[in-house]
């Protein structure tokens, strides 16, 4: 399964980096956005003992008992908290890029290179 | 749960899973833009169905609520794309 | 509000499982609170359909609940019956079919009504409402095999619009 | 007191501002009993430093670094630190007459006794980097001093070369220093004191085993030659001379070029006998001994006269010090002594002569003797002097000069090269100081130096130059005061105590005949100057220009680099920052991580896990090749559903449900905004560009596959899950795990996550809201662009990018929450 | 158990929350007040905390009360005591020269509570023990720096703030797959254990390539050398304040998690990658200077400086050693103070003229020459011209380097030196020296609200070098805290390790 | 390309306002049972949140702000006010800065009252003053310009003509 | 297999059958318009199936009750969905098939979208 988690995740990581190569605006943002699945994703491989079926981290509410085999709350926990940074992020930056695309006239990256001119 | 259940059920995710990838040849193929985002509503309804059977399968009453609100957002989706289909042109 | 308040929450306690005073006490208050919050986005709604049942009389409370359970009855069928047709239709070895648009004057008048009209005409055999005009007069209606369009605007006019208009105005 | 000595000489500075007062004539020389207060006290150390060892104080300073203020005064300190304060005093007063119309003296002179107090700091510092401290400060006070006429480009860029250059020796003597303190450590000196002069010095011959020696010697000549002014890096000085008069006179000739000879007399002790000292300094002092003087008969520019034969005598002191022995050291003393004293004079006087007649050109200039017989009276004692005419101090001077070379020790060519070196200076310096003399004071001046009423000047900027004059050739009669004077500092260069006898006839020898020879050369030779100097000999080599050719082409790399790197395209960026990661990453994963990969993990797999999870490079894929804006939209949220769908089948349902709302949730944002851009996306890249792109993206997506193959968990420690899982009910009261780690073990992520969130709605308000038309405002409205009537408008600036024609500040106020 | 250390982050969370409320034109002066004391606050007790750290050692507390390494722990040492110090006197100096050269409609628009936050997730990331934690505090930042890039709203703060944007944040997503590796790789988060536990690994070669990505990630965040586009095209759009405070602050905090996480955590790693390190160190000085030469504007040159800089604070870094690591500090905390303050007076230069380009510059020595002299002292410090604190910090870092023998890459530093000073010469010569091409007596003067905050972090810097001998001293030691893994690790988990309170708590 | 749309829609209309309490009602039922089951505060407030932007999408930005009339930005820092100010207790019992408190016995129909719970309201509220204010703000925005870019592809088969 | 675990079963296999129908359907039919039909009809239907299975299966009357509130709240917004992305087909004037059967709504749509 982590095989194909793996493929799963380059697959993702690869299209990012595709869709940022390009000159579009909405192309870029898509990228972030497929960016941040992959490193999600990749988080999510890396819990104990990988991944695991039908186990959620939920134990019993009376008796604490933990069933065996139960999966790593923990990096849940802490791509829950990344996927909520990168909510936030990612609406700033369509934001960001719906003001650039305003004030440039143009959703072409590549008219968006005045401030590098020496 | 009865081993034949359990067969019979992984049997209904599977078929429920080639119907999932059908919607998505759909969403790949368009060609219009409504063709996409009705490939997409039915994506939801069927991420909504494969959570419902996969409960059966792992025996999770707790994966129920979890397919309210996929619904709740496959549905805020859909009609977000239906009306910015209508409204940023095609 | 009232009755929505308490709806809300039966609802709650439905969520929680768990129908004690207690949680109806704590789903109470939240609809009480939820109401008060997008209350305007609901009274509109309420408005307009207490009106528009003023005026035209409906029936009394018992005959409605009997309306509505025997209106799901044939709702729950037909939708059946349009499955079957759409499988019939889908699994032929040749498709052929004959879609088109079709408009159809609504008696109904309130948004409760003609969305539920609309949506039943888009669980039913071979039909997807498409849109209402804006003076609320004309349902279209998207067919996927007309062939007489007459008969079909009759079958949706006596079969669905009656039974939705016993219901609401 | 000598630490004293150094923070007066800094504390008092600001009295300098003083002289923006009138009559500055009058300021100038109350000021110059500062300096000469130092003298004073420095006076009164003779007797004991002539008897004694030397005097050390210490401050601690900056002890990890073995940087202490350590002062230390011996025979050499002794007498550079009489030359600073002495000229000092006789500039400063000069300087109050000569700027007597200038309302800046006060400025002007802050930073001459700045630069005294760091000067003075130099020669006294007994701890190397204590020195390089002050080094440091000379060169940055010279550099004001310099461009103190800051309006012209030419004073600029004279400035700029200066520091450019001894800033460049200073930064490769610290690292010679450093390295021969790394030396010291290494063998055996204690970190605290590995930078004391004395003992480094008492280790150098183990040091000058070290592998460091060498690099470390390298760097301290580079700093040493640069500051001196040796060959090549000889260029600046000239450069320099756009300086006010009073500071050429005092930095030029007396003080800070001397540092360099300073630094290599004062390390003479500890390394004076290997072979890379000796031959690099008697190659390079020579060549400029030699190099300088031939330049400098050629000048018409007096002062650009005075620079070169002042660079040439620089090598000299540096060929005195190559050459070694006892004779070396006396040699080197006493040049330093006699130059000091008739190059003053004659910088001094040459600003007389400028001050005057308004100009220095020696093609314009004549009929002085007429005009300005005093100030010929000491141009020609401090000609003299340096020409080498008997009874002067120059004479005996030289004399030694040449006894260094016949005596040296060293191997069979280089006291010959030496002696070359020497011959052809003097010979030089005779032809130099006729022409000088002649030009200026005999034949007949330009017409419009005449209309100016030229005459001597007052005394009190007549009497600067005279004294060193005077002393010039007062002082061979003296001369068994001045042996006894010099023995201590010849003493410390030399590294063991002795005294020495000067004469001004110690009977017929080598020596005087090689003397006469050169005076009667040069004597010949003078009277064809005129032809000597036109003559293209060798072509003018220009240093300064040859150094802005080196600036110009280090600029055009560099703007040429930056046009590159930095080209404005943020593919382009991305596309570095991915082959960065190819380099970072990559290729140790390549070489270490290789070997983690584990392919085929034992596990089994469901179908519906298989679609679910192949549906992700789908989606990915149908993103890619959507050719429509919206298309491409609902394709990552496909991505985002099936991410949440194997969330959700490997038991996590809190992130399945998190992933979707912020799936659609950011697909709706998507919508909001990007509904009215072009639909369909622009083909913008060529298909070539494409398959790169391809290529590139599908190799990371492959490293990344690989690191999560190489990185996938393993029990190799014993994981922490258990833990909160365990503890949950206990410790968190709450049965979903997730939640309690996110509001309670982790909950200060959860805090910081809430406050990105907080962070991002205050951001996003400012953007969508607040639109200003410039990025700054300034007090008043006005700029320089609005002033100027047009200049400004040729060169183009930040202004023209600010087109934007957005709401005004006026609207984004009424949007206020 | 040091509670205290929550403080610098409470105050700056309430009262960015606090000053929200006010932010309108009547309450403004509330807003200010709050904003003010909270950032006074927290530099009063960042002095203390100095002082603490110095005298009693390593502080550390656990969030939540979670014994590490299961929650979310807290540490102070002397490099994270020595850069909070500094962070917070750069922000209220920041905060005082915007009220100074603000339009107040930056100030309707959240500009001070940014600027809260800002301080808020660079105090996190330089307290924080937990690798995870340190990830979230730098999205605090760097979101908050995106919106003061971002305000104001011109075109090429638009253009440059997505650069800007995208490629922090493509260093940021490698920074969460690296904390992702790690936490599989070793199962932990907790800085400390994970260090503990890199001692032990038994497949130490993908621990490189994760070291390796750590380096990838923070460098981007640190500007280093092919990482460090988005500096340059963007720092010179937003006014002079924000560009001030993010040259002290942004690529600082990267520097800062390298020492920590390869300093530290992952030492072994270090060493082993220490050549590649000092190499990527010089050309990062080398190309960041000659960035800073091609350009002819105020905040664009300095801006290239800033990379240049982080070479050396990577050269210390790559030294791989206590001494190293400390001269790095030193000489990161200096360039943090200097280079705002240039900043601060180029800015004032900018705001007189309107203008940053060179070209057009000129006169402002004969004019301002209050401006003009701590101008020139701090061009002095940033060139590493004794007595100012640019000259510690290079010598400490040059005989580091020479003592341990890394010889190239010192001779390297060194002569970037003098690049450094050419190119600060080229401004001095242009905006000071040269002739005004215009009257300037029709424009405004620089006000003392212009000129004080800039000319105090020159007068500070100027202090820091008479008084380096206590500056120097505390650096060692922050340098041998830092590089000591052993007492990091008992202090944070108790004498016998973070594993052994694993053990106890799962047995 | 861009035209004014007329957003009335009948049925999206009452079908979203129907669902409008319900989903705030689920939100806090997300949000209560988040400790024990899956939800929380994120989850809670994003799925209010979307139901107020469903509001939005069916009526337009305008109606959307008068739905439930706060100030948002106000909101967001009383919820940031409220996790901090509930996390701060600790601090004054010489425990670290979050410790948890719980009440010792559960209020009926609630559950066990603690500050982690009172912190997840925080981020709760916060949640959706955030989500909702920055769909708010986009959704205000004007839109950006006819842009006339010539397609230099071929369409795509089958693709609308517009 | 008990006779819970049968019905569960046979709803949860209805429902999936016509899941497939509608992806069948989407894939299958000519033009958006009929599409709709498909995926408004099947799709709905299928996953009130499924989901009434799993009501049924966990016996529990209030996670049943749960079950038919979602149902309600699909029958409600499911044809909705299909609806308004017909309507968006329509006014971005996506092709329809070909055919001699009526179209009253073509042209009645306004320059602002508002259908008469
Ligand atoms: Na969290
Ligand atoms: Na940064």
């Amino acid at each position: 399964m982590i095989f194909l988690l793996s493929i799963a995740i380059g697959s993702l990581f690869a299209g990012a980096i595709f869709l940022m190569l390009r000159r579009s605006v909405i192309k870029l943002i898509l990228g972030l956005i497929l960016l941040a699945h992959g490193a999600h994703l990749l988080m999510f491989t890396m819990g104990d003992g990988g991944v695991r079926r039908g186990a959620p981290p939920i134990v019993d509410y009376e008796t604490g008992a933990v069933a065996p085999g139960t999966a790593d709350p923990l990096v849940q926990a802490l791509i829950l908290t990344a996927i909520v940074i990168s909510f936030g992020i990612t609406a700033f930056i369509i934001a960001l890029a719906y003001r650039a695309t305003q004030a440039v006239k143009s959703d072409d990256l590549d008219d968006m290179a005045t401030t590098d001119r020496l | 749960m009865s081993p034949l259940f359990e067969m019979l059920m992984n049997g209904l995710l599977a078929l429920t899973a080639i119907s999932l990838a059908m919607t998505t040849g759909r969403l790949l193929l368009g060609p219009s833009i409504p063709d996409r985002a009705m490939a997409f509503d039915l994506v939801m309804i069927h991420t909504v169905a494969l959570i419902a059977l996969y409960a059966i399968i792992v025996d999770q009453n707790l994966l129920v609520d979890a397919v309210l609100v996929v619904a709740v957002l496959g549905f805020l989706g859909t009609v977000a794309l239906a009306r910015y289909i209508e409204k940023g042109g095609n | 509000m009232l009755t929505l308040n308490f709806f809300l929450a039966i609802t709650w306690m439905t969520l929680q499982q768990s129908f004690t005073f207690s949680d109806f006490l704590v789903g109470f208050l939240l609809g009480f609170g939820i109401i008060t919050l997008s209350q305007r986005a609901i009274r509109e709604q309420v408005v307009e359909t207490v009106r528009l049942q003023r005026k035209q009389d409906i029936g009394q409370y018992p005959q409605r609940v009997w309306k509505l359970l025997s209106f799901t009855n044939f709702a729950f069928w037909s939708i059946l019956k349009a499955n079957i047709d759409v499988a019939r239709i889908l699994l032929r070895p040749r498709l052929n079919i004959n879609p088109g648009i079709i408009a159809i004057p609504l008696d109904v008048r309130s948004e409760i009504g003609i969305t539920v009209l609309s949506n039943l005409i888009t669980l039913t055999p071979g039909t997807v409402s498409m849109d209402v005009s804006a003076d609320r007069s004309t349902l279209y209606v998207h067919c996927i095999d007309i062939q007489d369009p007459d008969a079909l605007r009759d079958d949706i006019k006596q079969n669905f619009e009656r039974r939705v208009l016993e219901l609401f105005p | 007191m000598l630490l004293s000595m150094v923070l007066f000489a800094f504390a008092t500075s600001p009295l300098g501002l003083l002289a923006r007062r009138e009559p500055r004539a009058l300021v100038g020389w109350g000021l110059a009993l500062l300096p000469f207060a130092l003298f004073v006290v420095l006076c009164t150390q003779i007797p004991t430093v002539v008897g004694g060892p030397p005097i050390v104080e210490t401050l601690s300073w900056v002890p990890a670094l073995g940087l202490e203020l350590r002062f230390s005064l011996d025979g050499l300190s002794l007498l550079f630190g009489l030359i600073i304060t002495g000229i000092g005093t006789l500039i400063v007063g000069y300087a109050g007459a000569y700027m007597e119309k200038d309302i800046g003296l006060g400025r002007f002179l802050v930073y001459m006794f700045l630069f005294m107090g760091a000067m003075l700091g130099v020669v006294l510092a007994g701890n190397v980097l204590t020195m390089f401290v002050f080094w440091e400060l000379t060169s940055v006070t010279s550099y004001l001093l310099i461009g103190y006429k800051h309006d012209y480009p030419d004073a600029r860029r004279g400035a700029q070369h200066s520091l450019l250059v001894t800033g460049f020796g200073g930064l490769a003597l610290l690292v010679g220093l450093l390295m021969l303190g790394a030396a010291a450590q290494q063998v055996g000196v204690p970190a605290d004191q590995a930078y004391n002069f004395d003992t480094m010095l008492a280790a150098g011959s183990q040091i000058a085993q070290t592998s460091l020696y060498g690099p470390a010697m390298a760097f301290v000549f580079l700093g040493a030659f640069t500051k001196s002014a040796q060959f090549p890096f000889h260029f600046w000085l000239p450069g320099a001379m756009q300086a006010p008069t009073p500071a050429s006179a005092f930095l030029h000739s007396a003080t800070m070029v001397k540092a360099g000879v300073y630094l290599l007399a004062r390390m003479a002790p500890g390394f004076g006998d290997t072979p890379i000292w000796n031959y690099t300094l008697v190659a390079v002092g020579g060549f400029t001994f030699a190099f300088g003087a031939f330049v400098a008969f050629r000048q018409y520019d007096i002062k650009a006269l005075l620079a070169y034969t002042t660079l040439s005598q620089l090598g000299g002191l540096v060929l005195m010090i190559g050459l070694g022995g006892k004779y070396g050291a006396e040699a080197l003393v006493t040049l330093i002594l006699a130059h000091a004293l008739y190059k003053s004079a004659l910088f001094m006087t040459a600003g007389i002569i400028d001050h005057e007649t308004g100009t220095r050109d020696l093609n314009r200039l004549g009929e002085l003797r007429r005009l300005m017989p005093r100030t010929m009276v000491i141009v020609g004692i401090a000609l003299l002097s340096q020409m080498g005419i008997p009874i002067m101090l120059g004479f005996v001077a030289k004399e030694w000069a040449l006894k260094a070379a016949l005596e040296s020790n060293l191997a069979a060519p280089w006291p010959m090269v030496g002696l070359a070196a020497i011959m052809v200076a003097a010979i030089c310096y005779i032809i130099a100081a006729w022409r000088f003399f002649k030009n200026a004071f005999l034949g007949t001046a330009h017409p419009d130096v005449l209309q100016r009423n030229v005459h001597d000047p007052k005394l009190a900027m007549l009497i600067s130059p005279a004294i060193p004059a005077l002393l010039s050739i007062l002082l061979p009669f003296a001369l068994p005061l001045v042996s006894t004077f010099l023995s201590p500092a010849a003493s410390a260069v030399y590294g063991q105590s002795f005294t020495f006898d000067l004469y001004l006839y110690g009977g017929i020898n080598q020596a005087l005949l090689l003397s006469l020879g050169a005076i009667v050369i040069g004597g010949a030779l003078a009277t064809q100057e005129r032809r000597l100097a036109s003559q293209r000999i060798i072509a003018s080599i220009s240093g300064a220009q040859l150094f802005d050719r080196l600036i110009e082409g280090m600029l055009a790399v560099a703007t040429g680099m930056t046009r590159q790197i930095q080209s404005g395209r943020l593919r382009t960026y991305v596309l570095y920052t991915v082959l960065a990661f190819f380099v970072f990453v990559g290729i140790p994963f390549i070489f270490y991580g290789l070997g983690d990969v584990r392919t085929i993990q034992n596990d089994t797999f469901y179908f519906y896990e298989v679609v679910v999870i192949g549906l992700i490079p789908v989606g990915v894929i149908a993103t890619i090749t959507a050719r429509s804006r919206l298309g491409a939209i609902i394709a990552v949220s496909m991505v985002g559903a099936m991410m949440a769908l194997v969330f959700v089948l490997f038991s996590a349902a809190d992130l399945a449900l998190t992933q979707l709302l912020i799936e659609v949730l950011s697909t709706v944002f998507l919508l909001f905004l990007f509904s009215v851009m072009p639909a369909r996306f622009r083909n913008f890249s060529p298909t070539w560009v494409r398959w790169r792109d391809a290529v590139i993206a599908v190799c990371f997506g492959v490293l990344m596959s690989g690191l999560v193959l190489a990185s996938v968990s393993t029990t190799l420690f014993q994981p922490l899950a258990p833990y909160y899982l365990e503890q949950s009910v206990p410790g968190g009261k709450g049965a979903n795990v997730v939640n309690v780690i996110l509001v309670d073990f982790r909950s200060l992520d959860t805090l910081g996550e809430i406050v990105v969130l907080f962070v991002a709605v205050l951001a996003i308000f400012g953007l969508l809201r607040f639109r200003k038309q410039r990025n700054d405002v300034r007090p008043s409205g006005r700029t320089l662009q609005t002033i100027l009537p047009g200049e400004a408008g040729f060169l183009t600036g930040n202004a023209a990018h600010e087109g934007d024609s957005s709401t005004p500040v006026g609207k984004a106020k009424e949007n206020m929450p | 158990m040091a509670n205290h250390l929550f403080l610098p982050l409470i105050s700056p969370m309430l009262a960015s929350a606090l000053a929200l409320l006010f932010a309108r034109d009547k309450t403004r002066m509330v807003a200010r007040v709050i904003v003010l004391a909270s950032i006074i606050f927290n530099l009063i007790y960042s002095i203390w905390l100095l002082w603490v750290v110095g005298n009693e050692g390593i502080q550390v507390t656990q969030g939540a009360g979670w014994e590490a390494p299961f929650g979310v722990t807290l540490v102070a040492d002397g490099a994270s005591a020595l850069m909070l110090c500094v962070a917070t006197l750069l922000m209220l100096v920041t905060v005082s020269y915007s009220f100074a050269s603000l339009d107040p409609g930056y100030e309707n628009f959240f500009y001070y509570p940014l600027l809260l936050l800002l301080l808020l997730g660079v105090s996190g990331a330089f307290l924080t023990g937990d690798i995870f934690n340190l990830y979230v505090w730098f999205e605090i930042l760097l979101l908050a720096s995106f919106g003061l890039m971002t305000l104001g709203g011109s075109r090429p703060q638009l253009e440059g703030g997505l650069k800007y944007v995208v490629l922090n944040l493509f260093g940021s997503t490698a920074f969460l797959v690296a904390c992702g590796l790690i936490y599989g790789t070793v199962g932990s988060l907790n800085m400390a254990h994970v260090a503990e536990r890199m001692s032990s690994v038994t497949n130490p070669g993908i621990v490189t390539v994760i070291a390796c990505l750590f380096f990838f990630a923070y460098g981007g965040k640190a500007a280093i050398l092919p990482l460090f586009f988005w500096l340059p095209t963007s720092y010179h759009t937003p006014p002079v304040a924000v560009t001030a405070i993010f040259s002290g602050l942004l690529t600082k905090v990267g520097a800062y998690s390298l020492y920590r996480v390869l300093g530290l955590v992952l030492q072994d790693e270090l060493i082993r990658l220490a050549p590649f390190v000092l190499a990527v160190a010089g050309l990062t000085m080398v190309v960041g200077v000659f960035g800073a030469m091609a350009q002819m504007n105020v905040r664009r040159i300095l801006s290239f400086h800033i990379i240049s800089q982080i070479g050396y604070s990577l050269m210390g870094l790559g030294l791989a050693s206590a001494i190293g690591l400390a001269a790095g500090l030193l000489f990161t905390a200096h360039v943090m103070i200097v280079k705002t303050a240039l900043f601060f007076i180029g800015g004032a230069a900018e705001q007189v003229y309107g203008t940053g380009d060179l070209k057009k510059m000129g006169g402002i020595a004969r004019r301002e020459p209050l401006l003009s002299i701590f101008w020139f002292l701090g061009i002095l410090s940033l060139a590493g011209i004794p007595p100012m604190s640019g000259f510690f910090g290079k010598l400490a870092l040059l005989q580091a380097g020479i003592n341990q023998g890394a010889l190239l890459i010192s001779v390297v530093a060194a002569f970037t030196g003098i690049l450094t000073f050419f190119s600060m010469l080229k401004i001095w010569n242009e905006v000071f020296w040269k002739k005004s091409y215009g009257d300037m007596s029709k424009l405004p003067r620089v006000t003392p609200g212009l000129l004080w905050p800039g000319a105090i972090l020159v007068i500070i810097s100027f202090a820091l070098g008479i008084g380096a001998g206590g500056l120097v001293d505390y650096s060692q030691m922050a340098g041998a805290q830092l590089f000591d893994r052993a007492a990091y690790i008992s202090s944070v988990c108790g004498s016998n390790g973070c594993e052994a309170v694993v053990d106890l708590a799962l047995r | 390309m861009s035209k004014t749309v007329n957003y009335d829609s009948i049925v999206l209309r009452t079908v979203s306002r129907l669902m409008m309490p319900l989903l705030l009602l689920l939100s806090v039922f997300m949000l209560i049972r988040g400790h024990n089951l899956p939800g929380g505060g994120f989850i809670g407030g994003l799925v209010a949140s979307s139901a107020i932007i469903m509001q939005m999408i069916a009526f337009g930005p305008t109606y959307a702000r008068d739905v439930i009339r706060v100030n948002y930005l106000t909101l967001a820092s009383i919820g940031i006010l409220i996790a901090v100010v509930w996390s701060m207790p600790a601090l004054f019992f010489g425990m670290p800065f979050m410790a948890a408190f719980w009440m010792s016995a559960p209020i009926p129909g609630v559950g066990t009252m603690g500050t982690p719970v009172a912190f997840d309201v925080g981020v709760f509220l916060t949640v959706i003053a955030v989500t909702t204010k920055i769909a708010l703000l986009l959704s205000e925005e004007p839109d950006l310009f006819p842009l006339d870019m010539e397609d230099d592809e071929e369409p795509e088969a089958g693709a609308p003509r517009v | 297999m008990t006779i819970l675990e049968t019905i569960t079963f046979i709803l949860c296999l209805m429902g999936v059958f016509f899941m497939l129908l509608s992806s069948f359907g989407l894939l299958r039919l000519p033009d958006v318009y009929t599409r709709g039909h498909s995926a408004g009809k099947a799709g709905t239907i299928g996953v009130i199936g499924v989901l009434l299975g799993v009501g049924l299966y966990h016996a529990d009357p209030l996670a049943t009750a749960k079950m038919l509130a979602l149902i309600v709240f699909f029958l409600l917004t499911s044809p909705v969905a299909a609806q308004i992305i017909e309507r968006a087909a329509f006014v971005t004037e996506v092709e329809m098939l070909e055919n001699d059967a009526p179209n009253d709504l073509k042209g009645r749509y306004d320059e602002h979208g508002n259908l008469r």
